[in-house]
């Protein structure tokens, strides 16, 4: 099972600015193993994160993204307390869903 | 008063040349990293780790099926705050100086009833082989954050660690010809474009122990002191160490116990 | 841990405490052993503490005449007596190639140069090694990520010229730092077998074939 | 069109009811209605990822901003933001020219979110990396060169 995120979201003059890392491999399927043989390629391709049920911001990955994965974005609307929900799904069909307080 | 203005002057200049830090040489504008490590500031996967690893701490495990919170790294059993700014050190159960992944196989081995070997099985993760080693380290090394580095040096075996590892770090060998102090010897000096702590330098020597572990980008894991000296050895050309081996016990000794004073801040972010 | 004796333990760290500009060789350790006695100690604790892995067997702990020497006086001053008689004997030991021609092809010598694997143990065998002299060294201005633990060796031949004397000295520097500068940091490439003749050749060619972007 | 817009509606709705009784996690539900643009990410080119997103040409546009490093000290972890002052920004892409599948990464943006990501991405060697914004239905374009160097012992 995937291990969880870590999600920051704050707050300031009605701007939220809300930084998550993600606990994943992200195997391009390029590199080789020890004996020599290609690693399949596996990576998150859709992240997604909302506020009240609304949809803020949504990312589709390649395999290019980097190792345990930062994501960063700002909306508006949002209040101290409020709830941000974050889902993230894998070429393996794996995922993950975490949940981070405004603050 | 010419005297005393002169004295002055000299003992300001002193001071400067005292104050120097390397490390901040290594920030200067004129470094072409700056900006790159900058951008990666603040926002560190070692928190991933650092989550899994107080998860492990607190979870049930080992043929005994208990957690590790009756662990004792040195300052009471189950206490982790402030507890790796105070190793390696000796300890009397085992009658060893003990760094603190030495000291994690202890706990696994006497408390959770695994045997020595499971317990040291996957010290250092790779792709798809997470260690439970290096996330127990870093929740444990977290929890010193901001603490003064304090590795004790009275008991006779913590001198003698010492001592050991100050000979381990000059040592020269191998189809190299390198000893620790080879690259890390001298102020100022860069491997391709990494600066090297120089190790001789207490100021060097404090910022450097005090951000390990580490995340390293390159290899996308957290990396323990001991993966860090397995892999200077490796680099050295030299043979393989066994982990928590008494020769990396006292070098760790060695670069600890010299960067007292310290303001632990690990696990860091790193190339 | 019985708590009076950790306090009295943390007094003693506090007495020993680093004070102002001083180096860490000043560091006391006490009553601790005396460093005949801890190098003593430190080869018996490496020698328990490695393991042979791949290609690297335990035998590499085994100092030559002149790792024990450079180890003897590390962080000190070499005698003159014994520079020179490191130096001699170092020099002494280089083999010149049978090829009347030292300066090999640069590109292939720019190779090495950027190449830092080999003799670890991860490497294998049959692996072929380079010389990592990037890490130490500016050569081509072209590679902006070099190391300064060696100085630069940018327009090495435009300064020098590629008389024979200036040729066979930067094959034989590269060969055995030693011969030239006793306990140098530089390894002994030739000496050592870390690299082949016909490697080092071809450094040389990357220093001092005017063609080699180290001399435009 | 109509028709299929019907029937999307259904199938959410039928999705939602599955929720409510219990039969499919919220994630669960999520992760079966994602799209992931494999045209896109298959694209070894800037001409044919900004095609398979939907564009056909970009403009260069001072008002899209690159935030990143001239040099990486390592190329598997390169931090890129992206910023843009246009008004009604929609999506966001980060194209890095030289590695085997040129997009790395694409965002849509909802109104009331700032035309702002920061992500960090590989790079398999010094390139070019562009950041693609559409905008009003347009797509504008930055580009960047970020220097890859070797670092480290080397071994």
């Amino acid at each position: 099972m995937a291990d969880p995120m870590r999600i920051r979201a704050a707050e300031k003059a009605g701007v939220t600015e809300v930084k998550v890392l993600m606990s994943h491999e992200m195997e391009t399927g390029q590199r080789k193993d020890g004996a020599g043989k290609i690693v399949p390629a596996w990576f998150i391709q859709n992240v997604s994160f909302k506020h009240k049920d609304k949809e803020v911001f949504t990312a589709q990955f390649g395999t290019s993204i980097s190792k345990n994965p930062l994501l960063s974005f700002r909306f508006k609307g949002a209040a101290k307390g409020d709830k941000i929900v974050v889902n993230w799904v894998d070429n393996h069909g794996d995922k993950r869903q975490d949940e981070g307080t405004v603050i | 008063m010419k005297k005393t203005k002169k004295l002055i002057l000299m003992a300001s200049v002193l001071a400067a040349v005292c104050a120097a830090n390397p490390a901040l040489a290594q920030q200067g504008k004129d470094d072409p990293l700056t900006k790159y490590r900058d951008m990666l500031a603040g926002d560190n996967p070692a928190e991933l780790s650092e989550m899994k690893g107080e998860a492990l701490w607190k979870t049930a495990r080992g043929p005994n099926k208990v957690s590790l919170e009756k662990c004792d790294l040195g300052v009471g059993a189950g206490v982790v705050a402030g507890a790796y700014v105070k190793l390696p050190r000796y300890f009397e159960d085992t009658k060893m100086v003990q760094d603190l992944e030495s000291r994690l196989v202890t706990c696994m081995v006497m408390l959770q009833g695994m045997t020595p070997a499971e317990a040291r099985k996957n010290p250092f993760s790779s792709p798809g082989k997470p260690s439970d080693m290096e996330a127990l380290a870093s929740y444990i090394t977290s929890q010193s954050r901001g603490l003064k580095m304090a590795t004790p040096l009275s008991h006779p075996k913590e001198k003698e660690a010492y001592a050991i590892g100050k000979q381990i770090f000059y040592y020269r060998a191998g189809p190299y010809d390198f000893s620790c102090a080879t690259c890390h010897g001298a102020p100022d000096k860069r491997i391709r474009l990494q600066y090297l702590p120089d190790l001789t330098n207490p100021k060097d020597a404090r910022e450097a122990y005090a951000t390990w572990p580490a995340y390293r980008v390159s290899q996308g894991e957290v990396r323990t002191m001991q993966h860090r000296l397995n892999d200077c050895f490796r680099q050295q050309r030299l043979h393989e160490h066994l982990y928590t081996s008494d020769a990396i016990t006292a070098l760790t000794m060695f670069l600890a116990r010299n960067a007292e004073g310290a303001t632990y801040n690990a696990p860091a972010l790193k190339r | 841990m019985n708590k009076k004796k950790f306090y009295v333990a943390a007094a003693g760290t506090l007495a020993i405490a680093l004070v102002g500009c001083a180096g860490i060789s000043t560091l006391g350790t006490g009553s601790g052993p005396s460093d005949a006695e801890a190098a003593k100690l430190a080869q018996q604790t490496m020698k328990s503490s490695f393991v042979t892995s791949g290609i690297a067997s335990v035998d590499r702990l085994n100092q030559d005449e002149l790792q024990r020497l450079c180890t003897e006086y590390a962080g000190k001053e070499i005698p003159k007596e014994v520079s020179e008689k490191i130096e001699k004997s170092q020099l002494a030991a280089i083999a010149m190639p049978a090829s009347a021609n030292l300066i090999g092809n640069w590109q292939e010598g720019e190779k090495i140069a950027q190449n830092g694997r080999g003799l670890t143990f991860t490497d294998k065998a049959t692996d072929v090694g380079g010389g990592n002299c990037y890490a130490c060294h500016q050569i081509a201005p072209q590679e902006i990520s070099y190391g300064n633990i060696g100085p630069s060796l940018y327009n090495y031949g435009k300064l020098r010229g590629n008389s024979p004397e200036v040729v066979e000295y930067t094959y034989k520097k590269i060969y055995n730092a030693q011969a030239y500068a006793a306990c140098s940091n530089m390894p002994r490439f030739g000496h050592q077998k870390i690299l082949t003749q016909a490697q080092i050749m071809d450094l040389v060619g990357l220093l001092l074939d005017p063609q080699s972007p180290v001399n435009k | 069109m109509k028709q299929n817009r019907r029937d999307a509606l259904r199938i959410a709705s039928i999705m939602g009811l599955a929720v409510a009784a219990g039969l499919i996690k919220p994630g669960d539900a999520w992760a079966q209605a994602q799209d992931w643009n494999k045209t896109a990410f298959d694209a070894k080119t800037l001409g044919d990822t900004l095609k398979a997103l939907g564009g056909s040409n970009a403009s260069m546009s001072a008002a899209v901003q690159i935030d990143a490093p001239d040099i990486a000290e390592n190329g598997a972890v390169v931090p890129v933001a992206v910023s843009s002052t246009l008004a009604n920004v929609q999506q966001i892409a980060i194209v890095v020219e030289k590695n085997p599948s040129a997009l790395s990464a694409a965002f849509t943006i909802p109104a009331g979110t700032e035309p702002y990501v920061a992500t960090r991405v590989k790079m398999a060697q010094t390139s070019n990396v562009h950041a693609l914004v559409k905008a009003d239905g347009k797509w504008f374009l930055a580009t960047k060169e970020i220097k890859v160097t070797l670092g480290g012992c080397g071994g």
